[in-house]
């Protein structure tokens, strides 16, 4: 509980909290990637660094990149006008706030069957591909294929119709 | 180590990456495509005459031949899964065999398919095609094995479809591949199986090899629940694999739809590599075939063996028999074939590795030298295939006829001075001596009867006699075997790229006997590490000489009975009935049609498999469809109901309940709103409830 | 002697750090690092801007800037006055806060990756375990600035140049983290200062840099090309091509914030031709073991200004690409010589040492590179140009 | 409070942000984002329980994580294609547009 921790979690809830509410949907992505930004920042502090970094080059240089083009591409960076109803709006942060509390509660009663501070663990970009291509080595196959499919997946419904049969 | 077993990978790497690269290269070069492939090929023919080298002179020197290169490949969280290739005896034989025969064959393919448009293909697959039978020779794992096993009968598929715009090729590649496919299944079972009982699908691994002794006694303890040995159980399973890629009955009927190919593909595929590797499969894993658990003076064949040896022996003959009565050149080899694939896994049965392989060695060189000449024959005749056609060839193309002729006679087993004659008659003398049964010893000898029969009917067919091929000949300009522009001409020899090999295979098939003679069995004791010598009077023992005698005679019987037959008198015309055919139509005919294999096979299996599909379908129409639809009309019924007792009975007492109907209707219908959101607000009123109750439940 | 020039800087720091109280060690420390490279970059930027703009002149048959201070080398300190003292413009339709941060994220960017460059001996400012994954992470951040520049500016030119110009250099990213995988192979680490400690031995006089193998050399030369592109420049500068978008993603930008950019964008090129060095070409060591004497920081500046030169060199000389080249390029022969060289690599280290893996690699990238070239040329990727209309 | 309880919480809020965004939000493409966010609340919790577990040796959290990540790239990916495709047919990407399966 350092004091760190506390401003990169205010950085990563503000950021979230901003992409999740704002009315442009730009600054929506933007604002998050401020708030992955800081969760990469945390998986530092806990000592994940290639984590860290795999998350800050595929969310900061891939996802949001993808997801600002896919808003330029659907016409949607403007602001809203046509909002949900109020009450809509009410419901879903009534039960996300529910959610909330009882995973809170779930927490803070599970507090004294949690591991106490440990020393923090070692751990080389080395152990972490030895770790990939021996003992988990088959998922990685499989994450392997898995983003083959999605790409020539992905390709093949982004591709334009009209085109595709040309 | 030695340089060579490290890198025996080369040898299937090298047609491989050749394959690959003129498969990445541009369309038109076909220089480049066939200097690849016949220079890689030439490559691993020199490295396996490397290792077999090798394998020679650890053999003089008294060390074991048997070395093994095993490296781990894969592993599942805390289980390793080994990989590695091997060299011994069986393994530098077979090697030098498959690479000079497909050598030649790829030679002989320049002059062949020299006019075909996608001559790049065709070698990028002949070329994968070698690299894959060599992976299944060198591997020293079972999943190894399997996997080139597969890309050879990928390969096979491409090539016997190489021709796809005819359908009937399209169908045959189609068939083939998914005929082997039932045989590969139970082939795969059987690896699952084996796996799962001894932990390792290596073969030699320095004692932990599931081929040897630890294993093979692990396994003979297990017994299935229907009381049958686990260790026979999984030979059984893996010479279904066999049966689908030899061609042995009941899975032979794809091979002699396979001539639909290219002739040079017939030749390299369909005769003398891939068919082959169904034996070579049983001869590699033979310690598990021939493991049994009875005591050894009682009991001296295994089940499996029993098995692979009936198999075989009925194979022999019914595709002998079936090969008396066709037309087509390339049928009658191809039924030959399946009937010396049988011969083969008889041998295996009978005799053990030795005789089964020598016999594929030989026959490896004589059958692929036949479909060759066939394919010579089939090219000077402009595409024409049908025997009764022919005629008259044997003065126009006199090199195509000396070498046919010396392959015909070297199939036969003409005495003394053929292969063919010695690795027979080895099958034979086992067959003999066999303490089962004799009935094999006499089908086989039934079958080498009409071996020599059937061939010199076709001899005389096509080489004696007068041509018969201008009368009809602008019927079949569209053969399938042809590619249309030969030009229309007489008859013609093939150019020297083309009869050259044919030269060089049949020297082979003359001289390549004499390595495995009862009085010099220098390839038998080779394979199974014996000590040779020159012996002569191995001639005498074990009535080795009576069943050459009678062999012998059955071989002159038969060649005498095809001259009566065929060659007394030429054959005037394509149209007049078959001599033999004469003496009983009916059976001739139903020979000719392979004993109607393919309609009872259309007639039971393909007809079960589409009347299940039919009941499946009939089921979802009428009982699932049908009980969605009962629902659906009581709901309505109810709902008819409904309707008549609030017009009818009571129209303004109910409006207020149907208000109330209708307001929960709605209610319910925002549950399928077909909103998203919707339902992921129910998913996390879930997780709410859920963790609530795990909580509540821990407190307890 | 040598020893100690070479590690002056390092031991100026621990003279300095001697008299800092314990409580402020870590702040201290941290400015002490960061600092002079906040300075030397900035200065090598402004040295770069007066060689670019002299050297493209020489090549264009004029003069370059001549007139302020000698030979025109103040030329940068006027030009940074000049910009300074400009009117800051922003549209009436810009999203201000937006259009404010993008200059600012792509300056923090381009300094941040400079943490894990190797610019001596013992000088670097942060030794990550991940340091070639924190260059290309920290890097992608760029890409975004460049999104918020186009997108604040609320014009169509600027809009355009921006998806431009993401769209190459996202492009152009994968053969550059493919291209550097090599490396990471052979030195088995993603840390920068192993990498270049690796580099740094000699066999006889000659070091063991990477880029003396055949997979290093490629790599080398499609990370320099796929750097080239990262960075906008000549001749993939497309997305700010002054004849067609005019000026792409800046062109709503002026005064200080334009200036912002324009460092931004020299300091990633400097950044990524520093990783180039970091990871080919030996960083800090001496091509012969007998220079060793010379400092190693003036080795890594010396590379470090012939890639620049070379930079320059190469846009002066190449005309620029069109859009279907780029993406073709990039994507039909840049990525699959990457990966095979990657294959190739692998090759390289299971075979054993010798002049048959020099011989079986340089034929298989060979090789590789004909087919590719040669399926290029199939698409008419250079043709002769043909006018419907005129002819 | 330890410091593992921290993290999860500090998890458990960033789910309940993503949930929140995704239920309230009409654009599609905030909705795929809000579920990214709560897959990365998700691990968040892996690798805080994997810097605090009993044995950080076995990397379970970090391998874990990496594999979470790809996945939800490809998630990311395959996702805004298949909105890109729903604009194309409805020229709208508001969920409440999207109503064409309602029974």
């Amino acid at each position: 509980m350092t004091i760190s921790f506390f401003i990169i979690a205010a950085i990563t809830i503000v950021g979230t909290a901003a992409a999740m509410s704002l009315k442009n949907l730009v600054h929506c992505v933007l604002s998050l990637t401020l708030g992955l930004v800081g969760l990469a920042l945390l998986f530092l502090l806990l000592g994940a660094q290639f984590v860290g970094f795999t998350q800050i080059l595929v969310y900061v240089g891939a996802v949001a990149i993808l997801a600002v083009f896919a808003i330029m591409m659907t016409r949607s960076a403007e602001p809203m006008t046509n909002l949900p109803p109020a009450s809509f709006r009410l419901s879903g942060v009534l039960i996300a706030a529910t959610v909330f509390a009882v995973l809170a509660w779930a927490i803070s009663s599970a507090t004294r069957s949690l591991p106490s501070q440990s020393s923090q663990p070692e751990v080389s970009v080395n152990q972490i591909g030895v770790a990939l291509m021996h003992q988990f080595v088959l998922p990685l196959e499989v994450i392997g294929v898995l983003l083959t499919a999605a790409l020539v997946g992905a390709a093949i419904l982004a591709m334009d119709e009209t085109g595709a049969s040309r | 180590m030695n340089w060579i077993v490290r890198n025996l990978w080369l040898v299937p790497v090298l047609p491989v990456l050749a394959a690959g690269i003129s498969a990445l290269a541009k369309r038109k070069s076909r220089v480049l495509a066939a200097s690849l492939a016949i220079g890689s090929m030439s490559l691993s023919f020199l490295l396996s005459v490397w290792a077999f080298a090798h394998v020679l002179a650890l053999r003089n020197s008294g060390q074991p031949s048997l070395q093994v290169f095993n490296f781990r490949w894969f592993q599942f969280g805390n289980e390793w899964l080994s990989l590695g290739w091997m060299l011994d005896p069986l393994t530098a034989v077979m090697l030098v065999m498959v690479t000079f025969v497909g050598l030649l064959i790829f030679i002989y393919s320049v002059g062949y398919m020299e006019h075909d448009d996608n001559f790049m293909r065709f070698f990028c697959f002949l070329a994968l095609f070698a690299g894959a039978m060599l992976g299944v020779i060198i591997s020293n794992n079972l999943l190894l094995l399997f996997m080139c096993w597969e890309i050879v009968g990928l390969t096979s598929y491409l090539l016997i479809g190489f021709w796809f715009s005819n359908p009937k090729a399209a169908a045959a590649g189609k068939k083939a591949f998914i005929v082997t496919r039932i045989g590969d299944v139970l082939f795969f079972l059987g690896i699952v199986w084996l796996y799962a009982q001894s932990g390792t699908l290596l073969f030699y691994d320095n004692g932990a090899g599931f081929l040897e002794h630890s294993a093979i006694s692990h396994l003979l303890t297990q017994t299935t629940t229907t009381g049958i040995c686990v260790a026979t159980g999984i030979a059984l399973l893996i010479f279904c694999g066999a049966v689908g890629k030899s061609g042995q009955f009941p899975l032979h009927v794809w091979l002699p739809d396979a001539m639909e190919g290219p002739t040079p593909v017939s030749a390299l595929i369909h005769a003398a590599t891939m068919v082959a590797a169904g034996v070579f499969l049983v001869a590699r894993v033979y310690p598990l075939m021939s493991a049994h658990t009875g005591l050894a003076d009682v009991i001296t064949t295994s089940t499996a063996l029993q098995a692979v040896t009936w198999v075989g022996s009925f194979t022999a003959l019914f595709g002998a028999v079936i090969a008396v009565a066709q037309y087509d050149i390339k049928r009658i080899l191809a039924y030959s074939t399946v009937s010396q694939l049988g011969y083969m896994m008889m041998g295996l049965g009978v005799g053990g590795v030795s005789v089964g392989m020598f016999h594929l060695i030989t026959h490896a060189f004589f059958k692929s030298l036949l479909f060759l000449g066939a394919g010579s024959v089939i090219h000077g005749c402009s595409g024409e295939q049908d025997i009764r056609k022919m005629g008259g060839l044997g003065k126009l193309m006199p090199v195509t006829f000396v070498t046919y002729a010396i392959g015909m006679l070297a199939l036969c087993g003409f005495p003394l001075f053929f292969s063919g004659f010695w690795s027979k008659d080895e099958i034979l003398h086992a067959a003999h001596t066999w303490n089962i049964s004799q009935a094999p010893f006499y089908m086989g000898a039934f079958a080498a009867l009409l071996t020599a029969f059937y061939m010199s009917r076709q001899v005389f067919y096509v080489f004696a006699g007068t041509s018969r091929l201008a009368e009809e000949h602008h019927d079949h300009a569209h053969a399938a075997d042809t590619s249309s522009h030969h030009g229309s001409g007489s008859p013609h020899e093939s150019p020297a790229v083309m009869t050259v090999p044919l030269m060089i295979l049949s020297a082979f098939a003359l001289l390549l006997g004499f390595l495995g003679t009862p009085a010099w069995p220098w390839f038998q004791s080779f394979l199974e590490d014996a000590p040779v010598s020159v012996n002569f009077g191995a001639f005498l023992t074990g009535g080795m000489l009576p069943v050459m005698l009678s062999s012998s005679v059955i071989v002159l019987l038969g060649l005498t009975l095809g001259w009566w037959f065929f060659g007394r008198k030429p054959i005037e015309s394509a149209d007049a009935p078959d001599n033999f055919g004469k003496l009983s139509p009916s059976i001739f005919t139903a020979l000719g049609n392979a004993l109607y294999f393919d309609a009872i096979y259309g007639a039971t299996f393909v007809k079960l498999t589409t009347l299940l599909s039919r009941i499946s379908d009939w089921l979802d129409r009428w009982v699932w469809n049908g009980a969605v639809q009962t629902v659906t009309y009581t709901v309505l019924g109810f709902a008819h109901l409904d309707n008549f007792l609030d017009t009818n009975v009571v129209n303004s007492g109910f409006d207020e309940g149907c208000d109330t109907v209708s307001r929960s209707g709605k209610l319910l219908s925002m549950l399928q709103a077909g909103r998203i959101q919707g339902y992921l607000k129910i998913v996390a009123g879930a997780l709410v409830v859920f963790t609530i109750f795990l909580l509540w439940k821990a407190k307890i | 002697m040598p020893e100690i020039i070479d590690q002056i800087f390092v031991l100026l720091k621990h003279w300095l750090m001697g008299y800092v109280p314990s409580l402020l060690k870590p702040v201290v420390s941290a400015i002490l690092s960061v600092v002079p490279v906040l300075l030397a970059f900035p200065l090598l930027f402004a040295i770069t801007t007066v060689l670019e703009r002299k050297g493209l002149g020489r090549m264009q048959n004029r003069y370059g800037p001549n007139r302020v201070g000698p030979f025109g080398f103040l030329q940068p300190m006027a030009d940074g006055i000049k910009s300074l003292t400009k009117e800051d413009i922003i549209p009436r339709t810009a999203d201000h806060l937006v259009h404010l941060l993008a200059p600012v994220v792509i300056v923090i960017a381009s300094f941040l990756v400079y943490a894990v460059l190797p610019i001596g001996r013992n000088m670097v400012i942060a030794n990550l375990n991940a340091g070639v994954l924190f260059f290309f992470a920290v890097g992608s951040m760029v890409e975004l600035s460049v999104f918020m520049a186009g997108w604040s500016s609320r014009s169509k030119y600027s809009l355009l140049g921006a998806m431009r110009a993401i769209a190459q250099m996202i492009s152009y990213e994968i053969p550059l983290v493919l291209a550097s995988i090599v490396v990471i192979m052979a030195a088995g680490s993603l840390s920068t200062v192993t990498i270049v400690n690796l580099q740094a031995t000699y066999t006889g006089i000659f070091p063991h840099w990477y880029v003396f193998t055949p997979w290093g050399l490629t790599g080398f030369i499609i990370f320099m090309i796929a750097a080239t592109a990262e960075s906008n420049r000549c001749p993939f500068d497309l997305p700010e091509g002054e004849s067609e978008i005019i000026a792409g993603y800046y062109i709503e930008y002026s005064g200080f914030k334009f200036a912002l950019f324009f460092l931004g964008e020299y300091l990633g090129m400097f950044a990524t031709s520093a990783m180039a060095i970091t990871l080919f070409l030996g960083g800090w060591a001496a091509p012969f073991s007998f220079l060793t004497w010379i400092p190693s920081y003036v080795w890594f500046f010396a590379k470090l200004l012939a890639l620049i030169c070379a930079f320059i060199w190469i846009r002066g000389t190449l005309p620029r690409l069109r859009m279907d080249q780029l993406m073709n390029f990039a994507w039909k022969f840049m990525l699959p010589l990457s990966l095979i060289n990657i294959f190739a690599a692998g090759v390289w280290h299971y075979m054993p040492a010798g002049a048959s893996r020099w011989l079986v690699v340089t034929l298989v990238i060979a090789v590789a590179c004909v087919l590719l070239s040669r399926g290029l040329r199939r698409n008419q990727w250079f043709h002769v140009r043909t006018y419907r209309f005129a002819s | 409070m330890s410091p593992l309880s921290g993290y999860l919480l500090l998890s458990a809020l960033l789910f309940s942000i993503g949930l929140a965004g995704a239920l309230t939000r009409r654009n599609a493409i905030l909705v795929l984002i809000g579920i990214e966010l709560m897959l990365n609340a998700a691990n968040l919790n892996f690798i805080a329980f994997w810097r605090y577990g009993p044995n950080p040796a076995a990397l379970t959290g970090v391998m874990f994580t990496i594999f979470s990540i790809s996945v939800a790239a490809a998630e990311a990916a395959v996702g805004l294609s298949i909105i890109l495709a729903v604009y194309r047919h409805s020229k709208s990407i508001n969920l409440d547009a999207m109503n064409s399966m309602k029974g």
